[in-house]
């Protein structure tokens, strides 16, 4: 059981932790027709739109208040309405999320007062969907932004039961962390769709972000879930949340509608799927189809194939604490070690980690740790890369951003497929790097003249030992 | 998809031209609400022959909920000026998010050994929390000031640049500065204040992170210390070259070709001590003038060296510089100009050659920041290309006057500070060949089929200066403009009739 | 259009080739219950079987007459009809595949009459399907032992037109060329059922070599398709052939049955997918499901986002005939050069590779060009990488054997997904290799001393002019 | 999958053990018609304590259609004995697939720059096409040796590894060589006549492959030339090492570190100069004794060399062939023996006491070639491990000998060339915690959920020869043995009743 530490650092130094109000607008980009709105100076949205975009590879919708010095002094209630009238004018969405940040929340912007100022002063937005989400980047984490995002989203968006309290049990909302790809939502929605279920997902960046050409061009998002779905996802059968940090959101799905839930913390691996399609199973009536008995087949024979390579590894892994949960424990069930694990916030599921200790901090500590303790795996978001290369271990991106390689939003980590596609690629970079940098040589056995009882190989023998 | 088959431009009278762009503009604004419209009305135009600037208003506040494209004071002074001194160490004082997004995105090069001496890819923040916002964040910074000499006990100064919270909190950095500075033998402590609320743009962040360097730089020199260097009649810095993708490597190596020594680099792969040499320079020469004008100016004023612009895009801008700033020195100097230009004469010749027939007649729009809207047209001259629009990100009247008086031609299409909507419109209506601009644009347009490169950062590739980075300039351009991918985006599906048979039956 | 050029050298270094008789072989690999056996000395199959296993990590079956020395003299008729009996006796298999090799070739075995003798004198093999196929191994490649093979199935176990003519229009048969791997038969499939078609693929290698944990173990194959279904392939409404190595196959197959085929030459790449949805369209009746669309653009996407990093690169490739024609022609339409190609065989599609010449040749050869033509991409199989290491450029896997990485079996090419996987895939490594070696140094602009006017940068910008 | 959850072996008595056995045998062989089980009856027993051998029959050619572990003699000649020899060419004399299929699977190590002056890893080969089978294949040989001088000038010698068809069609490779080595000046070209059809197995292709040293190395040699070295007192040979995975390498400094001279390596990262230097050695040391035992007897005979067999695998039988070795020498070698093993303790102390509390008991099945079925048997046994199976695949009657008199416990299950059906029977019977066999096996045996290492090549792995080997051994055995994902295997519904609940309802 793993205890979480905090940092005793002032500076951060390579920081991991991502901010909150970008994990907030994150969450809107999975609605149909949305606009995130930061309310701060434009550099929040300059720079925030140019890590999407740079991960995504793909235009994004983000909009500013544009805070300058004088609407600081005076308060930001000018530059927020001027900015959804503008928004709304231009470009016709159907919701605008609105997330704070630094210079605002330090401000003390009122935003929901300035939000009903603006709405009794302009009845043509009445029927617009204003969602406020208190986002300020000196608190939490990313993954808080969009848990407190998807939390209102539904918190105002969801209808309460109706009258008759008719449910469709074949709809199932699908809540999904921030840490799934597009390309994990469509691989969900795919075996739900296989089990005969209707799922909404909440958000749904898979309509938005998967990196395909639109026919047309909007200046909003380009898909996702539409705010009259959300709307009517009372009525489904059961909502599926995916990761600890959607057990909030999923909480409050249940207290508005009754719908019961299902909280998976992990899909990566071969148990977490077990339980998935399992549960699936049991709520929809329907066995397992062959096609994902097949899958499971291909996923324990790569687990077969792999545990030799990945086995007794020495991982170090820095992500958000859903998905450092996630790929250290199908990594530890490979026959990895858990030896250095960091992350950005505090969470329900770090006690589970397998490992003694994770550490709430930077970069500059995964690096230390990984250095220490000699690991020889190192996972997490494409700044680690440096770290990677000093310490000449191999290096897996998994988490947000990923700018310097194509595909992010594809990247698979969910279910038999995704699972077994994750096993070969670490597995294969293990072995690049053994062919690369590890191979016997004779040098190994050839004993130093300066130390003439201690041959070159003590290294390797004391490794293996260790 | 848009499908945009070919280019209108080439086919028309420079009157047609004009009266088509002023159209268009108008088109634009009319969607805009009539305040709206008025406003952004001022900063597009189009170029007339002999005016003496573009006739667009510039470096005026952007308008909430409609633009995202510029960035913050911060920006301006942590990511453009500040960030690529190599051997100091930057912290972003504030939260997380302002340094940590834009960490790495600009390719400064530099040499020396990442986490010992050199800092530039490192990223540094006090990422501040609740309490530090409650109750001020001095204390904080102190201890931040502590861990970065233990840590990093090479480093050779530190700056402190501040995000938008600080200037709200009441924090003094300055004393701070100076108290840490005085602790540690008198080490150089910068503090900057670029919150991101300052002014309309980054503009304002170089303007202060140049201020900083004059209070917090020069102005600790000791003035009649003993130069650190030998200096010689032929020191030049050059200013205003970041070192995007190698920038600086392959113009420097043409100035010391010449027969001129480079005493500093501001600032890509830069460090403290060249900052420092500076004013012992004979001449300082600047590229970037937007970013960097304001130090070159007070270098004139206190220690009377002269300045010059240059460009280094393109074989005919870079002959013309070379001439021009060996018109500062004697013959020697003036001989090396030549010498350079002629080794170099093949190279360009080949690269003419093979690119030029590719790409004549090709037309591009630009929408960039700093010196670039102006400073690459020479370069797709050089190629036979034609730049039909150009505008800034954060340019300013100066701005505008350079590029009306020795850039673009006649009709030219101009935009300040565009939006992407209007950005939209004017592609899919000039239809260019190509757009240049930045990564925030690339997938619009790459998404409606029109060939785009990133010209913050030259999009994974570079140099683009001097005569090597021309080549590589060449070569990506007609990469882009040229690759097969084009013609083939279009579904087959899309005009296909239903179903036309059925097998075996 | 590129001409194939004939070798000049006698000796072959590094092989590209691999030989007839484990192609033959293989083709039966990807029917039911089948045992696959080579006439000729034991080696032959061991050494043919450990690359098969190499390649697939999966236990594969293939069986050996093992000629001795005696038998040699003596004629291989007792060897066959022994190593018939004891695999019929002993694996009740559903057919038997035999494949000739160079000892029993030179030596002149008449197979067909040893066949029928043994028929002849065994009655209780009356009702075991026995496919002969001669597979010298000093003729041809691995191809053309594959194209033998199935156009000798169809041949021997498809049956007639039967009396009344009944076709199924939504019955599809597909002929896959041994380039495909069972990943990209799962990916057809699933296209082709997506249309509400039915398609029955001979061979199926996606049922037997698709690296799943089967539930029980039979000493066959573990999946393919089954002889029946080979049998009623005449009553499909059309036959895809993939790859121009299956012409014949098809040709044989319209010639007994009349069922009308078209080729696909090429399944990677957007063009060839176009046509392909497109005709499954027209023969279904069907409109290109949705999903499929998006996958179209996402591929587009992908082709934007990798472009750059693709386009310029000259490609050197050596690989079979169909699979050296499908990825140079789609990496041609992302901008590359073809600037090295060898084969190993000759083929129709040759003709029409985006190249000047194709030279039928060996991975020296390829080594050699790719330096003289200073390519920055290698493709080939895996006995390539030290090609690649030498040369100091990336190397992509394709082909067979690649026994050095897993997930062989899984390796995409066809359909949009497939394409955008191997386009990505590609695209990451040279951005890697850009990073790693390529990264603008001062060094490139300092004068060497020795040659004060040429400096350092020569080499660069005249690859640039190149 | 088989659920195989528990080793039996160890809760039962000797006698029981034995019992079993037999009765499994049996029962393997009663699928079988009467006269294959007859035959195969006699490859298959239970060892029996103080028996001169294992009670197998062995080294008898495979029935067709059943077995297709074992491979041919051309495997043995070009795979084994000749292909580690790195600055020579060898080149694969007939089609392509034989060298094709072969190449580079074994992983023989070496030291040298590859395609100048070393060649394993690259693969040759006279790519016969029809003409040549028709016509015969001697003019291409000459061909094929010439063009390898011209591309590979500083090989030292050439090998012609003749497959099937050339001891069909009559070729004459020993008079092509002859006139070859002459033209080229004395080069030495060695023809071997190892066609994949003779013999029963790899086996005689050592054989053959030990006679054309003997007679186109050995028998060339001048006995009066002067040594080409300067001899010493302590001159040994490696013999029958390949150095997979660097095996030779961390043998070789065991006897450097007690005083022995290594003169030459056989065949891993050896090279010809080695080959004709061994008639010099004082003392061959023979690790795989089945595939040069032939060439150390001749070498006895000839020069009068002694040789001896040792065994590198396991502290155990490390020191005791160290001993073994010593004691051919003087006393200053002896201390030397008794030095490294001292030296080496503390290292197999802590391997052992890592290790062995994971794997005491465990049980293991062997299925093997060379010297492996029995060598490898000590250092499991070092870690507590019990070899409860093993078998030969090409082994003669003096390995079962050397197995029964020194390696095996009573009750072991023998099996010489088992087949694929008798081995998987044999395994879901005794349920053995670890499968040691090739990689044609390996796949069979991990989808049944038993852990399995490939024991020819180390899996990837190795060195496993000497006390670092055992290291890495000790580790791959705890990794392969130990590994969570054996407990994973089984899907949660195949027991897992109907669907129980529909949501909501």
């Amino acid at each position: 059981m793993a205890i979480a530490t905090l940092p005793t650092k002032a500076c951060a130094v390579n920081p991991l932790k991502m901010s909150q109000p970008i994990g907030g607008a994150f969450a809107f980009m999975g609605l149909s027709g949305a606009m995130p709105l930061l309310h701060g100076s434009q550099g929040c949205t300059s720079f925030g739109l140019t890590l999407f975009v740079r991960h995504f590879k793909e235009a994004v919708p983000l909009q500013t208040t544009a805070m300058s010095e004088v609407a600081t002094v005076l308060g930001g209630y000018e530059n927020l309405e001027q900015a959804i009238l503008n928004i709304y004018n231009r470009t016709k969405p159907k919701i605008i999320g609105i997330c704070s940040t630094g210079v605002t929340e330090t401000n003390g912007d009122d935003v929901d007062a300035y939000l009903k100022l603006i709405r009794d002063k302009h009845p043509q937005l009445a029927k617009l969907p204003l969602v406020y989400v208190s986002t300020p980047d000196f608190k939490g984490a990313f993954q808080d932004g969009w848990e407190k995002a998807v939390a209102s989203i539904v918190e105002l968006l969801v209808e309460g039961p109706n009258v008759n309290g008719l449910r469709d049990p074949s709809r199932v909302n699908v809540l999904p962390g921030c840490h799934l790809t597009p390309g994990d939502l469509d691989e969900l929605r795919a075996i739900l769709e296989d089990f005969g279920l209707r799922p909404s997902f909440l958000p749904d960046l898979a309509g938005s972000l998967d990196g395909h050409i639109p026919d047309d061009f909007t200046p909003t998002t380009i898909g996702g879930i539409g705010v009259d779905e959300i709307a009517s996802m009372g009525r489904a059968g059961w909502t599926i949340a995916i990761g600890g940090q959607m057990r909030r959101a999923a909480e409050v799905m249940q207290a508005r509608t009754g719908v019961p839930f299902r909280l998976f913390e992990r899909l990566c691996g071969l148990g977490p799927n077990d339980e998935f399609v399992t549960f699936l199973s049991e709520i929809s009536g329907r066995p397992v189809p062959s096609k994902y008995r097949r899958q499971r087949g291909q996923l324990t024979d790569a687990m077969l194939d792999a545990h030799f390579h990945i086995g007794g590894r020495k991982l170090a892994i820095a992500a958000e604490p859903d998905l450092l949960f996630d790929l250290s424990s199908m990594l530890h069930e490979m026959g990895a070690q858990v030896s250095a694990a960091v992350t950005t916030t505090q969470s329900a599921v770090i006690e589970r980690i397998k490992t003694k200790e994770v550490l709430i901090g930077d970069l500059e500590d995964l690096e230390e740790l990984a250095r220490t303790k000699h690991c020889d795996l190192l996972i997490t978001h494409s700044h680690g890369r440096q770290a990677a290369a000093r310490l000449k271990i191999p290096f897996y991106r998994a988490g947000f951003p990923m700018f310097d390689r194509l595909g992010a939003g594809h990247q698979l980590s969910v279910g038999y497929r995704g699972t077994r596609a994750l096993i070969f690629d670490i597995a294969n970079l293990v072995i690049a790097d053994r062919e690369e940098n590890h191979q016997p040589t004779p040098d190994r056995w050839r004993p130093l003249a300066a130390l003439p009882l201690t041959s070159g190989h003590r290294s390797a023998a004391e490794r293996s030992t260790a | 998809m848009k499908d945009i088959s070919m280019s209108l431009a080439t086919t028309q009278s420079i009157a047609e031209i004009r009266a088509r762009n002023k159209q268009l503009i108008d088109e634009v604004l009319k969607v805009y609400p009539e305040k709206t419209a008025k406003r952004r009305a001022k900063h597009l135009n189009v170029h007339q022959s002999g005016k003496s600037d573009c006739g667009v208003k510039s470096n005026i506040k952007s308008i909430p909920g409609v633009m995202t494209i510029r960035g913050c004071a911060y920006a301006g002074s942590k990511g453009v000026v500040w960030g690529p001194i190599k051997d100091m160490v930057h912290i972003s004082h504030g939260p997380v998010g302002c340094g940590q997004y834009s960490w790495g995105s600009r390719r400064n090069y530099y040499v020396g050994t990442t986490g010992i001496d050199s800092f530039v890819t490192l990223q540094f923040t006090s990422d501040f929390q609740e309490k530090d916002i409650v109750f001020g964040g001095d204390k904080k910074l102190v201890k931040v000031l502590d861990e970065i000499q233990e840590l990093f006990p090479l480093n050779h100064g530190i700056t402190i640049q501040s995000e938008c919270p600080i200037g709200l909190i009441g924090d003094d950095i300055e004393a701070v500065s100076r108290s840490k500075s005085k602790e540690y033998g008198g080490k150089t402590i910068v503090p900057v204040r670029c919150e991101g609320f300052r002014g309309v743009s980054q503009s304002l962040g170089h303007h202060i992170a140049n201020d900083a360097v004059r209070d917090w730089i020069f102005d600790k020199l000791d003035p009649d210390g003993k130069p650190k260097f030998e200096p010689t009649p032929y020191d030049v810095a050059i200013i205003g070259d970041y070192n995007i993708g190698g920038d600086a490597w392959s113009s420097r190596i043409l100035l010391e070709e010449m027969g001129l020594r480079v005493i500093a680099q501001w600032s890509g792969d830069g460090s403290l001590a060249e900052l420092e040499a500076t004013p012992k320079a004979k001449l300082n020469i600047l590229h970037c003038y937007r970013s960097m004008n304001y130090i070159s100016r007070h270098m004139e004023e206190k220690f009377g060296i002269p300045w010059c612009e240059y460009n280094f895009f393109g074989p005919s801008k870079i002959a013309e510089s070379l001439r021009k700033i060996a018109g500062y020195f004697d013959d020697k100097i003036k001989e090396g100009a030549e010498r350079v230009i002629e080794k170099y004469q093949p190279l360009v010749n080949a690269v003419i050659a093979k690119y030029r027939p590719r790409l004549q007649g090709k037309t591009v729009m630009l929408y960039v920041g700093g010196l670039r809207p102006r400073h690459v047209i020479g370069a797709y001259e050089d190629l036979g290309m034609e730049v039909v629009g150009t505008g800034y990100e954060f340019g300013h009247n100066d701005d505008y006057q350079r590029t009306a008086q020795h850039y673009v031609k006649d009709s030219t299409l101009i935009y300040d500070d565009v939006n992407g909507y209007e950005f939209e419109r004017f592609v899919e209506k000039l239809q260019p060949d190509l757009v240049g601009s930045g990564i925030k644009e690339k997938y619009v347009f790459q998404k409606m089929g029109v060939p785009f490169r990133q010209m913050h950062s030259w999009d994974y590739s570079g140099p683009y200066h001097g005569y090597d980075g021309f080549a590589i300039f060449a070569r990506d351009m007609d990469m882009a403009v040229n690759s097969p991918i084009w013609k083939k985006m279009k579904a087959p599906w899309k005009e296909a009739s239903k179903a036309k048979l059925l097998a075996a039956e």
